[in-house]
């Protein structure tokens, strides 16, 4: 029971862990209408400058408080993450108004090899730590209903914490401002929204930026529970069957997608995979977003795909 | 026509790997570069080399050699990597050049008589696991103390993670310990079930079978499901600076294997920061240069050059070899302690000598420990059981003959 | 257009625009806008109407189309290089062509992105009633999903939605496709009741001629491309050609389209 | 009015209507006018009801079609007209009610089915196959006739190849049909929106409808495109008795064409009867024709 | 002038109905063939063949396989790299456990077990579409790996999973050196390319087309979306376990699971799309566009900065090689979004008016 319960916070946890970088996903798709390859790119990039710069900034300045350097480092990070936004926009999208969802796939995927590129070039292909404070060792609670109580992992309830808190800012932001009405609109048809005077350049400015800062969260985060080097952008892979189960489009999905899909995997593979010869898990998630999927195919809170004559 | 024996340099700088990749990559580089500074090639015959990123993906793998296999006065090759391995195993007969993959690679493969072209120098995952087996073994009181144990193998799931499994089931079944094996998906940044497994049965000792980024992945899990580390044992690729590096004091008490020392005392590491970095023509930064997989590099090398220098003594001294003739170095192979030390290997490594039936040289690996800061030994020089291990090998090496049709080789092919 | 005195707003000056690098659209296409009038332009399908207006909008980009010879100015200042949602800034929007909602939208949210450029809240919902008194069928279809209204709500939406943006000039590109008839009427009553109000200008293409000529001041006739024929709306109205062709009364009377011959005399100014 | 750049050119006159050419050879030199036949009836609706959610889009409505006839369905905007059609297409299932075609009674329509059994469709928003040219989008409406198998496709030889010119050959009567014969090889979705309407009655017609349902197939076109639209629907109806289903605003060309009308607001039937039956309809001219027409 | 099909009228609706209805078109192809089975293995070096050639024209077949799915019936699919693997396994085991079967029959028995996969794998398209598919379509990568992984039957036992073929013969002929082996790649891939060919412009071809394009308008018009989304699953995953088959048959010989990883099934992807979706041409233009760029890269970019007299280390190059890679595509696209064999279309309309500019 004892290790069940334990199985069930490890998924719930590890699902969160994932939603931050589903998260990435569904706002970019939200708001544009695109499928971006490059979030792993880009959360490996954040990552890395991220790292760097809290290795150099100490060095640079002689500062020497972690917490400062670490402050330092996530602006330096986010203002790179500003810098790429932009820069995306100007040499990208903006040339790719009202294009399919395919090319438009393709684009990002040129944009990820240029990120792992330009990455590895200035920040270099070593493996590198993110210092934030986060607690390595476990804690036990609840020893008094079980033997030997259940362990919790400090480090990913704190990310989890921090997952929550960016969804919740991030669906107000949505369904409350004017702004979060522009970008669905920009997502449903770029050319009547340019119609009616949305500059798509700003939106557009504004959706990689936020999703640079979720990514640059996510890869602080994932960077400092796996060290910063280039395996850190196949966690886009993941995190995509979170992404389809909770909806492309749903912000609060990614999170409850990423519970889901977490739990699943877990108890699949400590429940199941010793029968089979375990590496179960990635192939089951999978199969159980598809699982969803065959009962809601926009996802479990997708808006609906619409196909009307 | 200029004489020039030419190396491929396999590597893989960028991808998931690179990590691990780039210290092995630059240990083989400047030790070419070091001994044509030195001692100016072999015997007057000038090292020349090309790198060939692969990513570590088996198709790059492939085109690079096909693209470097062709060069004159080409050598050996080190893929640097099983899959590309095992794509080149069926390449090398037809092109003859030899296979260099120390520590990797097939562990069939040390029938030279069955694998006429690959060298699975100085162990193979059959010998690593073996000889991990002995010492937990020789911790525990006896082998026979082991009856009643648990041992969890948590593995890359992939051919490399899985070879060593039917050594340890054959362990298993003699001594009566329970083998659990656990696999981890490549590349291994997602482990939280695989510890969570690993907590449920609490096993008395993990052996870790990783490469990459699963290394400090699972030292991390381990430390966050309270797996203590000095009950684990990783292999000769789980143990080395990039591995530990991020993880720092949480990793200590982390035991792995080691086919080399580390640090930068060595003779010959000192050569090559004296005739390489000190001249500005270092190819990785100078803090990387002795560390575990870049010495494992140059130890790679050194071998690749002293079955050049083995063929040259037969085949005529200052000549250019072709792969076969260096093939037939390589299967002739023998560095005494003697000339270790000459080499300026003295401590590095133990000695060695290949045979046409052995391809291996050398089965002795011993264990180091991770204090927090760096590798420290913490056994003696174990040799891999000959008993257990050569039936195995010779099982596997038939099968494999006779998927392929092939005969074993004779003595007059040996002497080839 | 030598008797109009009022100031020219938009200049179209003999623009050429060309599909995908390789096709050639307009040849040459000049019109003027002058300040508080409705222009229409008129011809046949696939005549360059659409993308003359797509021209004036800067929304061809997104076709992979480009104006490549002539100029737009709008009061004066060349606009070929501004973004759509700069132009709607200048008060310049248009209503495109086969509805173009936004499908995940509700209607009222549809009409509120049409607001996007403006702040004030007061002026906004005043708009938006505005809107639905214009249209009430919308007000009653407000909170469905845009993709689930029926054509002709559709467009009604698309027209409104651009009124929300309280713009001083209208494109209008086919505003009375699919709507019923008492709808097609209150759409042109609205663009008069805008443009003698507000004193909003409009350049509308359309293809019910009837209807255009009626309410507009000025008509051009476009065909493949090149503006054939223009005129005051009432100068179109009474030529012969023009009453054969676009408004179906030729020889005086209108002819039941029961009885349209297969054998016809076809309108060709151009070779 | 100011010049013109380019005077009329004396009246060109064209060719005859190509549509004699749609009938094989056997029936060409029979008068393209041939008095009508009204038949039976050939598709009845009966008490068909339809929501979504909370909107009623169709409530209780009844009418039939008979054979031959071109039927007109009219109302305002979003009186359920569109919706109509889908039920009958299958597309939509109507909660309530039943579709009887050719005596069989169907609760819902299976699209398939549906056009197995020969009713064809044009959509009111253009559901062509955009990737598509326009030869492809017509021969597309033959696929239901297309016998040879996946391998013989793919093979192309003997049958295969016949079968696949004899289908050409009649999509090709199609096109002259629609004069659309300089568009052939463009993809539709860079047609103007005209002449994709053409297309989509092209794809439709190459199916061969028994009856045809048009979701207003003259929006976005002047009074000349109508004129030609008119007379393809015409030719059509008298030449293969094709039955017509038609939804249009354009209250002239309704008036002109059809046999019967049928008048939907809100859901709600609320007159049927031949043109001049509805034209002066009290209910019809409030709720749809307002006092103008 | 010279790209003109002006005077050339066709009388007969079979003439017009040929693959290449141009004649010049013909006699470029004609003699495209003609270079590509005399004079390239006249030319061409050892390497070319190995690490170029064969590689280019076996992706090129799997990407034709992909370009049915995606770019003929619309059904996005990331699986394509387990369609490979279990044609692969598949010829394997056959090869293996049937003594004397010849290669050909094996790779077909290989392509007709991943028709088999793909049909399964191709259900949920009935229900499920767009990106959702494309996500839910690397369960049957993840799988796949796992699979061959797990299961020791499909590898005949070896104990670490990797197998190797040897001994291949078509006709009696060994099928050892590069010529012959790229003979081998080079006749399937114009067999199957014309057999594909006649499918997408058949009636098949555009039910798959009018489901991808509109698949409300398709079932009213009487195409049924089951046939129409499962053959094109069928079709596709055959062709693309042929072409997988001969990647571990004849390009690698010996091969683990990791040969067929997602990786490769997102590089098929990209290169239908960027070579474009929908065109026979467009499957080749990606694959060259995707796996011989890079490699072109990476040999001439050291020659290059050689050349302006920098030295960059092999890092550098993997780094630049990247950049610059990820800046074609999005460059390419830009210039034409619908990918490089429409702007080889556009070219020749243009060579079509060639000297007028329209
Ligand atoms: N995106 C496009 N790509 C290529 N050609 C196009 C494109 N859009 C329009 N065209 C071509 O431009 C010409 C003019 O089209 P346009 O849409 O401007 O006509 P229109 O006058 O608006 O016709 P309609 O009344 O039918 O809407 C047509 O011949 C059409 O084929
Ligand atoms: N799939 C759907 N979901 C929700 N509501 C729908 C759906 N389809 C139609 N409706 C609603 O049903 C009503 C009837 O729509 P329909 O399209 O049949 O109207 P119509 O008579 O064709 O109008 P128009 O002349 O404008 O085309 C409309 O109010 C529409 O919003
Ligand atoms: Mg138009
Ligand atoms: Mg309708």
């Amino acid at each position: 029971m004892a290790f069940f319960l334990e199985t069930l916070l490890g998924g719930l946890m590890a699902g969160m862990l994932y939603s931050l970088v589903a998260l990435g996903f569904v706002l970019i798709f939200k708001a544009s209408g695109v499928f971006n390859f490059a979030q792993g790119a880009m959360v490996l990039f954040a990552a890395l400058a991220m790292a760097r710069f809290s290795e150099w900034i100490p060095q640079w300045t002689g500062i020497n408080s972690l917490l400062l350097a670490n402050v330092a480092a996530f602006a330096v990070a986010g203002a790179i993450m500003f810098a790429v936004a932009w820069l995306i926009e100007r040499l990208v999208l903006s040339h790719l108004v009202n294009q399919e969802g395919a090319t438009l796939l393709m684009a990002t995927l040129g944009i990820a090899y240029f990120l792992e590129g330009l990455g590895q070039t200035l920040f270099g292909s070593s493996i590198y730590k993110i210092d934030i404070g986060m607690p390595k060792e476990p804690i036990f609670v609840l020893e008094s209903a079980f033997q030997g109580g259940i362990l919790i992992n400090k480090e990913d309830l704190y990310a989890a914490l921090i997952a929550a808190l960016l969804v919740a800012l991030l669906s107000l932001f949505f369904q409350k401002t004017s702004t979060g009405r522009a970008l669905r609109a920009v997502a449903d048809d770029h050319q009547a929204a340019q119609s009616i005077g949305i500059p798509l350049n700003r939106i557009w400015v504004i959706v990689w930026c936020v999703a640079g800062v979720v990514a640059l969260v996510a890869g602080m985060i994932w960077g400092s529970k796996l060290g910063v080097q280039f395996s850190l952008a196949t966690v886009a892979l993941r995190a995509l069957p979170v992404v389809i189960l909770g909806g492309l489009t749903s912000v609060p999905g990614a999170i409850i997608g990423g519970l889901i899909i977490g739990v699943g995997e877990k108890l699949s593979e400590v429940y199941l995979g010793p029968f089979v010869g375990g590496g179960i898990e990635i192939w089951f998630a999978y199969v159980l977003a598809l699982g969803f999927l065959l009962f809601r195919p926009q996802g479990l809170f997708g808006e609906k795909i619409i196909d009307r004559v | 026509q200029a004489k020039e024996q030419f190396f491929p340099l396999l590597s893989y700088r960028t991808g998931p790997y690179a990590p691990n990749g780039v210290p092995w990559a630059n240990g083989k580089q400047d030790y070419l570069k070091m001994v044509n500074a030195r001692d100016g090639g072999i015997n007057g015959v000038k090292l020349t080399y090309e790198e060939c990123e692969t990513g570590y993906a088996t198709d790059r793998g492939v085109e690079c050699y096909e693209r470097l296999k062709g060069r004159p006065g080409v050598a050996i090759f080190d893929p640097q990597a099983t899959g590309i391995t095992f794509a080149l195993t069926e390449k090398v007969p037809t092109d003859k050049v030899p296979l260099i993959t120390l520590g990797y690679g097939l562990s069939v493969s040390q029938d030279g008589q069955a694998f006429k072209w690959n060298f699975p120098l100085m162990g193979s995952y059959w010998t690593g696991a073996d000889i991990l087996i002995q010492h937990i073994g020789q911790k525990e009181g006896g082998l026979d103390k082991l009856k009643g144990k648990k041992i969890t193998l948590v593995y890359h799931d992939s051919p490399f993670g899985k070879e060593p499994i039917p050594l340890l089931q054959e362990r298993a079944r003699m001594h009566g310990f329970d083998l659990q094996l656990i696999p981890v998906t490549a590349p291994g940044v997602e482990q939280k079930s695989a510890w969570l497994q690993v907590r449920q049965t609490r096993p008395d000792y993990v052996l870790l079978w990783g490469w990459g980024v699963m290394n400090s992945t699972a030292l991390k899990e381990a430390q966050a499901t309270g797996y203590p580390r000095d009950k684990m044992y990783g292999v000769w690729w789980a143990g080395a600076e990039p591995d530990v590096k991020d993880v720092g004091e949480g990793a200590k008490g982390y035991h792995a294997l080691a086919l080399n020392t580390s640090g930068q005392q060595p003779k010959v590491i000192q050569d090559i920061l004296k005739y390489v970095h000190e001249k500005g023509q270092g190819t990785g930064p100078k803090d990387e240069v002795g560390q575990v997989l870049y010495t494992r590099g140059v130890i790679i090398q050194m071998l690749s050059i002293e079955a050049v220098r083995r063929a040259q003594e037969r085949f005529g001294k200052g000549k250019v070899m072709t792969g076969e003739q260096v093939r037939w170095g390589m299967e002739n192979l023998a560095l005494d302690q003697k000339r270790l030390d000459a080499l300026g290997f003295a401590g590095i490594m133990r000695p060695l000598s290949t045979s046409c039936s052995d391809h291996m040289g050398s089965t002795w690996a011993r264990v180091q420990t991770w204090n927090g800061s760096k590798w420290e030994f913490s056994s003696d020089f174990i040799q891999a059981d000959e008993q257990i291990l050569k039936p195995m090998v010779k099982a596997g090496a038939e099968k494999y003959m006779a998927d392929k049709k092939m005969t074993r080789r004779n003595a007059a092919d040996c002497q080839s | 257009m030598t008797h109009d005195s009022s100031p020219i707003v938009l200049n179209v000056n003999g623009i050429e625009v060309i599909y995908n690098h390789v096709i050639l659209v307009l040849k040459g296409v000049s019109l003027q806008v002058p300040e508080g009038r409705i222009v229409a332009i008129l011809g046949g399908n696939g005549a360059g109407k659409t993308t003359t207006l797509r021209a004036i909008s800067n929304l061809l980009k997104g076709e992979r189309g480009e104006v490549t010879k002539g100029s737009i100015e709008l009061r004066g200042e060349r606009i070929e290089n501004l973004s759509p949602a700069d132009l709607v800034q200048r008060g310049v929007v248009q209503v495109m062509e086969g509805r173009h909602c936004f499908a995940h939208l509700t209607i009222e949210e549809n009409l509120f992105t049409g607001s996007y450029t403006r702040h004030s809240k007061s002026e906004i919902a005043a708009n938006l009633e505005k809107v639905y008194t214009y249209f009430p069928r919308l007000k009653t279809r407000r909170s469905s999903q845009a993709a689930y209204t029926s054509g002709g709500e559709q467009q009604m939406c698309a027209i409104g939605r651009a009124l929300m943006a309280n713009p001083s000039m209208v494109l209008l590109d086919e505003p009375s496709m699919g709507l019923a008839p008492q709808i097609v009427e209150e759409v042109f009553n609205i663009v008069q009741d805008l443009n003698q109000k507000e004193k909003v200008t409009f350049l509308l293409a359309e293809q019910n001629t009837n209807m255009a000529l009626k309410y507009a001041d000025y008509g051009y006739i476009m065909e493949s491309g090149r503006v054939v024929m223009d005129g005051a709306a009432s100068d179109l109205a009474s030529n012969e050609d023009v009453k054969e062709f676009y408004l179906g009364v030729g020889g005086g009377e209108r002819k039941s389209f029961k009885d349209v011959k297969s054998y016809k005399r076809r309108k060709r100014w151009l070779a | 009015m100011s010049t013109i750049p380019l005077r009329t050119e004396p009246a060109e006159i064209i060719e005859p209507a190509t549509a004699a050419r749609l009938v094989e050879q056997t029936s060409a030199n029979q008068p393209i006018v041939t008095a009508k036949k009204i038949g039976e009836v050939i598709l009845d609706i009966s008490n068909i009801s339809l929501s979504f959610g909370g909107v009623k889009a169709l409530t209780d409505i009844s009418f039939n079609v008979k054979e031959h006839e071109i039927r007109a369905i009219i109302g305002p905007n979003g009186a359920g007209k569109s919706s109509m059609l889908n039920c009958i297409n299958g597309v939509y299932s109507p909660q309530q009610g039943s579709i009887t075609f050719r005596g069989q009674t169907f609760k819902h329509m299976n699209s398939h089915q549906v056009a197995v059994m020969g009713v064809a469709r044009t959509f009111q928003n253009l559901a062509l196959f955009k990737g598509m040219s326009v030869l492809d989008n017509i021969m597309s409406g033959r696929n239901l006739k297309i016998k040879s198998n996946l391998l013989l496709q793919a093979l192309r030889i003997g049958p295969a190849e016949k079968e696949e010119i004899k289908h050409r050959e009649a999509v090709e009567r199609i096109i002259d049909f629609l004069e659309i014969q300089a568009y052939r090889k463009t993809p539709v979705g860079q047609l103007p929106y005209g002449l994709q309407k053409r297309v989509d009655l092209g794809r439709a017609l190459a199916m061969e409808p028994q009856v045809l349902l048009l979701d207003e197939p003259m929006a976005g076109m002047n009074v000349e495109e109508k004129q030609d639209m008119c007379r393809f629907v015409l030719d059509v109806n008298d030449e293969f008795g094709t039955t017509v289903v038609l939804i249009e605003h354009d209250m002239g060309v309704v008036m002109d064409i059809s046999d019967r009308v049928v008048v939907l607001d809100y859901g709600k039937k609320i007159g049927d009867g031949t043109p001049d039956e509805v034209r002066n309809n009290e209910d019809v001219i409030r709720a749809y024709l307002g006092t103008s027409h | 002038m010279l790209y003109r099909e002006n005077g050339q009228f066709k009388t007969t609706y079979r003439a017009d109905q040929q693959i290449f209805p141009i004649l010049q078109d013909r006699i470029v192809i004609g003699l495209l063939l003609l270079f590509a089975f005399v004079a390239v293995p006249l030319l061409a070096s050892d390497y070319l063949f190995r690490a170029i050639l064969i590689p280019f024209l076996i992706i090129s077949l799997a990407a034709l396989g992909v370009n049915i799915l995606v770019g003929y019936c619309g059904q996005i699919s990331l699986g394509s790299g387990a369609f490979m693997a279990v044609g692969a396994y598949g010829a394997y085991n056959f090869f293996v456990r049937m003594p004397g079967l010849p290669l050909i029959p094996a790779l077909i028995l290989g392509g007709l077990c991943a028709t088999f996969f793909g049909i399964l794998f191709g259900l949920p398209s009935l229900r499920v579409k767009g990106l959702y598919l494309a996500v839910a379509t690397l369960a049957a990568q993840f799988f796949s790996d796992w699979m061959f992984l797990r299961i020791k039957w499909f590898t005949n036992d070896s104990p670490s999973g990797s197998i190797s073929v040897t001994g291949l013969q078509v006709f009696g002929l060994p099928i050892e050196g590069a010529h012959s082996k790229y003979w081998l790649c080079l006749s399937i891939l114009v067999v199957i390319a014309l057999l594909a060919k006649n499918l997408v412009r058949g009636a098949i071809g555009r039910e798959w087309m009018a489901i991808r394009d509109m698949d409300v308008a398709a079932a009213v018009i009487g195409i049924r979306p089951m046939y129409a989304k499962l053959s094109a699953f069928a079709v596709s995953s055959f062709i693309i376990g042929m072409a997988g088959a001969l990647w571990g048959f004849v390009h690698l010989g010996a091969w683990e699971p990791a040969a067929f990883s997602v990786d490769f099934s997102f590089r098929l992807l990209f290169m239908v799309i960027i070579g474009g979706l929908g065109s026979i041409l467009g499957g080749f233009l990606g694959a060259a566009f995707i796996t011989v760029l890079p490699i072109a890269l990476s040999q001439a970019l050291p020659a290059l900065a050689g050349l302006a007299g920098i030295e960059i280390s092999t890092a550098g190059v993997s780094h630049a090689e990247l950049m610059i890679f990820g800046g074609l595509i999005v460059w390419f696209l830009i210039v034409e979004p619908h990918g490089l064999a429409k702007l080889w279309s556009t070219a020749k309309q243009k060579l079509r008016l060639w000297p007028f500019p329209h």
